[in-house]
């Protein structure tokens, strides 16, 4: 692998960067190998690379239908953070963002991950008592985490409408502070170029039709391209995951709903961390662009399309406006969709199916981004052993019949 | 000198009305009518920003929603301010103020373009990806610095002054653009007697015609213009919106248009006046009249100010009587280019050449060229230019196509404008929002909007129809479809004649090559606003970007507030080139709205501040207001909170209610809990089924208290539901969960068990309730009701009708404090009139107005639980000890009956809720803190639950609290422990959670 | 912003007056008892999630707050018709060959 | 056996009755504003309002609505009136009836003895809710602000009523006369929709009637 550095950008700049190399083969896929993952996107990635730097399985395919990247990894907020109230998904999470905090050295290529903070507003009592319990389950895990009150959310927060006469008056908030942004197009080549280095075949614009079962053992899979053999299968194909189960022949306790996102024209800096308010539905940052990076929320109805319904991206901006009322003049630039797979819970799936040798990586909903490096990492390691990854374990699919559900949906529950 | 390229006549702005306006602080002048950007032109002014990356400085390069580099900072006022105002569509009004988004310490003199031009080189696309890596902690601090060199304009820092609505429309056909094509099929829609909407985005209609050299029926184009406004403007079913952006075409026919109303008038709104609107429409039928808009060729230096698109040229000539220049060169591939050539001599200036890239082009507008003497030189094109803040001088040369290589050294050519244009691109953003992957055309060499489901027409210049008689003809055929696909009958028409020439096919010429390469020609720019060259679309490929999506995301082309409306194209061909594929396989991206960008506000609309959403009042919310009442948001619902009384803080007035209550009485606004009326025969199976415990024994006259679960077993809301008449119920429920609780008897009676003869209605609107609670609510109650009060005759748990301060009454002798309590439900109007009645009354008792949080102190020193604060979605019944309120022998399977019985609800060390006593008595365990069997182990901890309710002042006189504990009941009298914050720790005894009387006795009292 | 016919108002109406309520056809078991908690899971939270053809409930809450069924493409988003709880649909995957030209013959119904 | 508990709610004279605006005050602002308002608002408080379920399939149930009031069952999204009473389509088994206020409790009483031995619910909703009017020229332009159902004459003619969004909340309007509609408004939400309403109207000008 070309080693990437400011001297070697400089040495390149003499050659009027004639010279650089390509990230990544476009290998002819072979009859068979170790492990085969479905869908080239962050997750999948990810995987692939850590089988071949943990594990020392190189002879792994990515099978992507599109371009690398190109799904919900290409259509994110790009929002990293950790602090997560169950203990098994603190655990991921963190996993993760210790996997974050070394990316761009261990990948050799700059992912920008900025842990500019992320912060949850208050606006309500049982916010304020939902937050005292996350943060102190954070703490108590070892996730970095504070309570602010009103005074200090102002004081951290320009711009930010602390006004006691707003609708919801802001009581109060919780801040991580290693929490932050990456450059998400940034993560799926860096991953995609180190596994390349490492031997993966990355097989781009072939789609998985199917998987052949022999005696009820996944041994391969059928693709636009024709069939590859393979000794396990993951597949990590976020929205399209409901869809793949069908065609391997099992459901999941998952539906794929739109999440839409938005952009405004580049501006000079204004917001400088992350913000994010469940009670007026709007989170907000700013990227190194310029661009103000806005989350909506998810349409209620399945959905495949890659867009979503207008009233939401209304409803979005009317919450960003009412946080922070000098942007009022600002303008929308962009909107765009993805296909969010949730789960009833709220987490994700990361588990052996009714296929033996069949894994899936899926059911991150609207969080998958900040786990990649730790998905990746984990799901890498059970396909390798064919066992279930400790982090990993707490997630599979036999929840949902046992009923040993990690609810991040019910710890969030309002009613009075 | 004023207005230095003003020409002496010509043009649609109004001379009589000068205007004044500042650009990076200086005065200039211009007329009505004009753009802020053929005002600044002119006044000669070249450079209006420096570019994104290297800082090059920049000028007007086109003259509507495509411009690329005259994206200014507007705003009078730091409240008024607006970035990224493209110059091109902001018409000019007295006093604007303008100033460039970038350069330092002024856009002439800018001290990053020198870093610009040395660092430029070490600046090729994804730089950033391979650098600024190492150390791992220095990325914030470069990062600061780039962000701080990012962005263009700024936000205002100071709210908003100007307000924005929206406005729903239902039509029978849409039409977007009102160039000749779209107002055709206006006429034929519009004469069909349809409803139909006209937007343009333009400050008026008109379109091409607006700078058209072109006649019709032997007349100036914008006669004919005229003449349809006004008849379109008789037509009551007509809407027309000038200033109006069509900007997402989405699902179903749904369309937004971002209307501008007063942009043009001033800094912000006249008083009264709506600043922007966006209309939200329905259409039976679209069509789409975008037209086409012009490319430039890709060539070295090309982004030096004076260069520009040919049709710009010609805008700014004709539309505004504005010369950029004096000597221009016109670099082009196709025939309608040739018309800027023929504007510029029309307009007094020198034409210096023609480059055309075709070896021998004949159509009819070159020949008129020709035969005005204009030097054409044919398989050539414009090279380079040169010049630093403006062209001096452009260097023609042949090419060989084949090669793409250049044939001939050429020569340079001084001029002061150059002007380019290679083809049209059809306008497709809007076909393709949803999806519909736009075709390529290789006859037109452009993107046409390709199969899509939408019941849409394309007419004109998006369709590739370019000639002006073909295109009024397509446009009305197109409105005649729409309306008669939307169900009316068309009208016959004559449309006029336009003279037909004879064009020539444009020639596929992108990217002009340099005999140096790609690499090491003078920059050639594919997307001027991001500094996107076609040597870094080489360079994309040359890495390994095979992708459109790819080559766009790693090089940043078509990222800008313009979405590359000028490069998209080019930056495709150049990267087919570069992968040896044909344009249509590498595709295009994804378009999505905006079409132009949007303000927020306008998006916005109205809900915003007091009116961002319902806010909900109890009848008594006067009342409340006048007792100095602090409110908490309960969902929509204000709720009083407290009533602090001579400056008192939560805890102290927290602290006297609780006493008030404890000793005399007090008195609760319960309005905002759910009320439903249930009647019919199978209410009480209904009951059965949807609660937890039964309710087959409830006689008339009795209330019960009940848990709803949702089928996992997990509780949901709970309430109290009286029997009023043997078919006849009414159910309370928690104020947040009123509507989600009718939406679940009503899904249930819908869909699962339509065969149950049960009707739903909600009352809580039509009730307000007050509840007078503590030892002397019944001596109280018995001085304002005729209701037999006796303990006897109206125990616990039963409901009786009266009339209380004279109006009629249904009071439920329930209990949420553990006191003697009364509810007293009254006909909401009347109920301030009977709240004053009984506080007239309650005097003599201390009776004292208590908020919520009283009410929950209460409610936890009796260990009543508050779904949503002590349960969270995951706790059954049993883990509430709650046991006694489920029906374990009933014979219908209710809801939640078979989930709580799963594996995992039925196990061991499920986190059941107890009380927890602090050791001290004065520590406070805060709401939410985990807590942990061993203080002393190391993180991560095991945590086995945490508290879910807690209170300090209350009327037990010590602190208590709630909480959840692994296997918590088999626990009681054990410690557990709540690390803190700040190391401390608090220590807590597992107790029962019923703090106060927990026999029951002074409910009865 | 999808346009949904309510089969009870009888007209189109805006996607804002309703509430999406997931997949239809779900019923519940009769005798719940008799379900393993496999099945019982199954009952609860498995879904179809199909990349297509999807019948699904919806709410007509801001209208006459009834609930009926549509069926919807989820790629395309085109809802093929509404009907009534208790019938059946007339489009399925199996027969979705037939559904462009089954559509245009509904016009502007669906 | 009863099979509903129904009793006269509302007092006989001499209460002190607010109807959901009253904190408003409506009242004080009669006969101020601008001349020719573009819209005019008019409160039709303290009215009785009854919500009425059953089978519309039943001719039992019609005849016996019938019988009670006069009016016959209206059809979907419309509404039947005689003098000051209004019966009105509200979903496939369910009518809002407006009386003159203080009639509700006879006229439940008359349409239970009329529905005898039907599944019927009869619910006396008076406290909860009122009629708005508003008219004028501009009550449509309005109206296109608040709710994205069509209120087109061609799509909304008068004597349709229909459920639908309002602003950030769900109302039923009511198209009574040409330039006049008429708003259901919900006691708890109506200070919101007051709020709104000025706000919206605020360029056409609005004024308080009697």
């Amino acid at each position: 692998m070309q080693r990437y550095s400011g001297f070697g950008l400089f040495k390149h700049s003499l050659s009027h960067h004639e010279n650089w190399q390509k990230m990544w083969r476009t290998p002819t896929p072979k009859k068979v190998y170790d492990v085969i993952i479905v869908g080239g996107g962050g997750h999948g990635l990810a995987t692939a690379y850590y089988l071949a730097k943990e594990h020392g399985i190189t002879n792994v395919a990515v099978v992507e239908k599109g371009w690398l990247g190109g799904g919900n990894t290409a259509r994110n907020t790009t929002i990293v953070r950790s602090n997560y109230l169950w203990d098994e998904s603190a655990h991921l999470y963190e996993h993760a963002m210790k996997l974050w905090e070394g990316l761009s050295q261990d990948l050799n290529y700059n992912v920008m991950f900025s842990q500019r903070g992320v912060y949850n507003l208050c606006h309500t009592l049982q916010d304020i008592r939902d937050s005292e319990r996350r943060v102190s389950a954070n703490r108590l895990n070892g996730v970095d985490g504070e309570l602010l009150d009103a005074k200090q959310v102002a004081d951290e927060i320009p711009y930010l409408d602390c006004s006691k006469n707003t609708r919801y008056p802001i009581i109060g908030a919780t801040v991580q502070r290693r929490g932050g942004v990456a450059r998400h197009d940034a993560v799926a080549w860096g991953f995609a170029r180190a596994a390349d280095a490492l031997g993966v075949d990355l097989i781009q614009q072939t789609e998985v039709l199917g998987f052949r079962k022999e005696n009820g053992v996944c041994i391969g899979v059928e693709t636009s391209k024709g069939f590859i053999g393979a000794k396990r299968v993951g597949v990590v194909t976020a929205g399209n995951s409901g869809h793949m189960a069908r065609q391997a022949g099992f459901r999941l306790p998952i539906e794929s709903h739109p999440l839409q996102a938005l952009v405004s024209e580049p501006i000079k800096p204004i917001i400088d961390s992350v913000i994010m308010s469940n009670a007026v539905h709007g989170y907000i940052s700013q990227s190194d662009k310029g661009d103000l990076v806005i989350g909506a929320g998810i349409d209620g109805y399945n959905g495949y399309g890659q867009r979503g319904s207008y009233p939401v991206i209304e409803h979005t901006i009317q919450a960003i406006v009412e946080m922070f009322p000098v942007l009022s003049r600002v303008r929308m630039n962009r909107q765009w969709g993805g296909i969010v797979d949730t789960t009833p819970d709220a987490c994700p799936i990361i588990s052996k199916t009714p296929v033996p040798n069949l894994f899936f990586n899926c059911g991150w909903g609207t969080g998958g981004f900040k786990a990649t490096p730790g998905s990746g990492n984990v799901f890498a390691a059970s396909l390798a052993k064919g066992e279930m990854h400790p982090l990993a374990a707490p997630f599979s699919i036999d929840r949902f019949h046992s009923g040993a559900l990690i609810d991040e949906h019910g710890a969030a529950a309002v009613a009075h | 000198m004023s207005q230095t390229h003003r020409l002496p006549n010509g043009g649609r702005v109004d001379r009589s009305k000068v205007l004044t306006f500042t650009f990076n602080g200086q005065q200039y002048k211009g007329y009505e009518g004009d753009s802020l950007a053929a005002a600044l032109l002119a006044n000669g002014v070249d450079v209006i920003g420096r570019s994104f990356k290297y800082s090059r400085p920049r000028g007007i390069y086109a003259a509507g929603a495509e411009e690329p580099n005259a994206v200014l900072q507007i705003g009078a006022t730091e409240a008024t301010q607006i970035p990224n105002v493209r110059a091109t569509q902001q018409a000019l009004y007295q006093g604007l103020v303008a100033t460039s988004t970038n350069g330092w310490p002024n856009v002439n003199n800018d001290v990053m373009g020198i870093l610009g031009k040395v660092g430029g080189k070490l600046m090729p696309p994804g730089f950033y990806y391979k650098t600024f890596m190492y150390p791992q902690s220095f990325w914030m601090t470069y990062e600061k610095y780039i962000r701080k060199a990012a962005g263009l304009g700024r936000s205002p820092t100071q709210n908003d002054p100007d307000t924005y609505d929206y406005m729903n429309h239902h039509c029978d056909v849409l039409i977007v653009g009102a160039g000749p094509a779209g107002l055709a099929a206006a006429l034929a829609a519009a004469r069909s007697g349809a409803r139909v909407i006209v937007a343009d985005e333009q400050e008026e209609f008109g379109g091409s015609l607006l700078d058209s050299r072109e006649s019709l029926d032997g007349k100036p184009a914008m006669e004919w213009v005229g003449k349809v406004i006004a008849e379109l403007k008789e037509l009551p079913s007509v809407t027309l919106l000038p200033r109006a952006t069509v900007n997402g075409y989405h699902d179903h026919n749904f369309l937004t248009i971002h209307e501008r109303l007063t942009d043009h008038l001033g800094d912000r709104a006249p008083i009264g006046q709506v600043r922007q609107r966006i209309h939200r429409v329905r259409a039976k039928r679209v069509v789409l009249a975008t037209g086409a808009c012009e490319r430039p060729l890709v060539y070295g230096n090309n982004d030096v100010p004076g260069n520009m698109l040919a049709g710009a040229v010609s805008t700014y000539v004709r539309r505004y009587g504005v010369a950029p220049g004096k000597k221009m060169v016109l670099s082009t591939n196709n025939d309608h280019a040739y018309r800027v050539a023929l504007d510029w001599l029309d307009a007094g200036q020198q034409v210096v050449a023609v480059a055309d890239a075709r070896s021998n082009p004949r159509g009819a507008l070159v020949e008129a060229a020709r035969a005005k003497g204009i030097r054409i030189l044919t398989s050539s094109a414009v090279i380079e230019t040169r010049g630093s803040k403006h062209v001096t001088g452009a260097r023609v040369a042949a090419i060989d196509l084949k090669s793409l290589s250049v044939a001939s050294p050429g020569e340079w050519l001084e001029c002061d404008l150059v002007a380019t244009s290679g083809g049209y691109s059809p306008v497709v953003h809007l076909a393709s929002h949803l999806g519909g992957k736009p075709t390529w055309r290789e006859d037109i060499l452009g993107f046409v909007p390709g199969e899509a489901p939408q019941k849409r027409v394309c007419v004109g210049g998006i369709n590739g129809v370019y000639g002006l008689g073909d295109s009024l003809a397509d446009g009305f055929e197109g409105g005649v479809r729409a309306a008669s696909e939307a169900g009316f009958k068309a009208v016959e028409g004559v449309l006029p004649k336009a003279l037909n020439q004879l064009q020539e096919a444009t020639l596929a010429l992108f990217h002009v090559p340099h005999e140096k390469g790609t690499a090491r020609a003078p920059k050639q720019f594919v997307d001027l606003q991001n500094d996107v060259t076609a040597a870094a679309i080489e360079l994309a490929t040359r890495e390994g970007f095979e992708s459109v999506e790819h080559v766009k995301r790693y090089t940043a082309l078509g990222f800008g507030t313009d979405q590359g409306k000028l490069g998209n194209v080019n930056g495709l061909a150049i990267a087919a080139r570069s992968l040896n594929v044909t344009i249509p396989q590498m595709g295009t991206t994804m378009f999505r709205p905006n079409y132009t960008p949007v303000t927020f506000g306008a998006v916005a609309g109205r809900h915003c501040g007091h009116i961002f959403e319902p806010v909900r009042y109890t009848a008594l919310q006067a009342w409340h207001v006048k007792q100095g009442a602090e409110f908490e948001d309960v969902g929509q619902w204000k709720r009083p909170w407290y009533f602090p009384r001579n400056g008192e803080d939560l805890h102290a007035a927290v602290k006297r209610e609780c006493q008030a209550v404890r000793d005399s009485v007090g008195i609760l606004d319960a309005s905002t809990l759910g009320k439903i009326d249930i009647q019919g025969p199978d209410a009480r199976e209904f009951l059965n089924r949807i609660y937890t415990n039964a309710w087959t024994k409830l006689d008339v006259g009795k209330a019960r208290y009940g848990l709803m679960c949702k089928e996992d077993g997990m509780v949901f809301d709970d309430g109290v539901t009286a029997c009023l008449a043997d078919n006849h119920f009414v159910m309370t429920t928690t104020t947040g969960g009123a509507a989600r609780v009718l939406q679940w008897l009503e899904i249930y009676q819908q869909t699962e068990w339509p065969e149950l003869k049960v009707y739903f209605t909600s009352v809580t609107d039509h009730y307000a309730t007050m509840t007078l609670s503590g030892p002397n609510s019944r001596k109280l109650l018995s001085e304002v009701t005729d209701i037999d009060l006796d303990r006897e005759a109206f125990p616990f748990m039963t409901w009786k009708e009266g009339l209380v301060g004279g109006v009629p009454a249904r009071v439920f002798r329930i209990s949420f404090t553990g006191e003697l309590s009364y509810e007293v439900n009254i006909q909401a109007d009347y109920a301030m009139g009977v709240l004053e009645k009984i506080v007239e009354a309650g005097k003599q008792y201390n009776l004292t107005p208590y908020g919520t949080e009283t009410m929950h102190v209460l409610r936890a020193e009796k260990g009543f639980i508050i779904v949503g604060q002590d349960t969270d979605g995951s706790m059954t019944p049993d883990d509430l000890n709650m046991g006694w309120c489920v029906g374990r022998t009933k014979p219908f399977s209710w809801l939640g009956w078979r989930g709580m019985n799963r594996e995992d609800c039925v196990r061991d060390q499920r986190k059941q809720l107890v009380g927890l006593k602090p050791v001290d008595p004065k520590q406070w365990l805060p709401e939410g803190a985990q807590l942990v069997f061993d203080p002393k182990q190391a993180i991560p901890m095991t945590m086995v639950g945490h508290v879910t309710s807690s209170y300090a002042h209350n009327s037990l006189g010590y602190s208590f609290a709630m909480g959840v504990v692994k296997g918590g009941l088999k626990r009681i009298g054990e410690r557990v422990f709540s690390p803190q914050a700040d190391g401390s720790v608090i220590e807590a005894e597992i107790v029962s959670s019923v703090f106060f009387d927990p026999k029951g006795d002074r409910q009865n009292i | 912003m999808l346009h949904i016919f309510c089969p009870h108002c009888g007209e189109l109406r805006s996607e804002e007056e309703f509430h999406a309520s997931g997949q239809a056809h779900i019923p519940r078991p009769l005798d719940p008892g008799a379900c393993t908690d496999a099945e019982w899971g199954d009952y609860m939270f498995f879904r179809d999630n199909p990349r297509g053809l999807h019948h699904e409930l919806w709410n007509h809450v801001a209208g006459c707050r009834q609930f009926f069924n549509a069926t919807r493409n989820t790629v395309t988003y085109e809802i093929l018709e509404t009907y009534l709880i208790g019938t059946k649909p007339q489009f399925t995957e199996q027969a979705a060959p037939l559904i462009t030209t089954a559509t245009r013959e509904q016009g502007e119904k669906v | 056996m009863t099979t509903a508990n129904v009793y006269q709610q509302r007092p006989d004279s001499g209460a002190k009755a607010e109807s959901s605006l009253h904190q408003a005050n409506l009242a004080g602002l009669i006969g101020k504003g601008r001349k020719n308002p573009g819209v005019r608002v008019r409160e039709k408080k303290l009215l009785g309002h009854l919500t009425l379920r059953g089978d519309a399939n039943d001719p039992a149930f019609a005849a016996g609505v019938n019988k009670a009031l006069g009016l016959e069952l209206p059809v979907a999204l419309s509404l039947v009136a005689k003098d000051e009473t209004s019966l009105q389509w509200m979903g496939p088994d369910e009518w809002l009836l407006i009386v003159p206020g203080g009639q509700e409790f006879a006229v439940e009483q008359a349409l239970r003895a009329a529905l005898a031995g039907l599944h019927i619910s009869v619910v006396n909703v008076s406290g909860g809710q009122q009629l708005l009017e508003l008219s004028g020229p501009k009550v449509r332009e309005v109206l296109m602000k608040s709710t994205s159902y069509d209120v087109h004459p061609d799509n909304f003619p008068v004597g349709k009523a229909v459920g639908t969004v309002f602003a950030k909340s769900q109302l039923v309007i009511r198209h009574t006369a040409e330039d006049t509609w008429e708003l259901l408004i919900r006691r708890s939400f109506s200070d919101y929709w007051w709020l709104w309403l000025q706000d919206a109207a605020a360029e056409y000008g609005l004024n308080v009637e009697a």
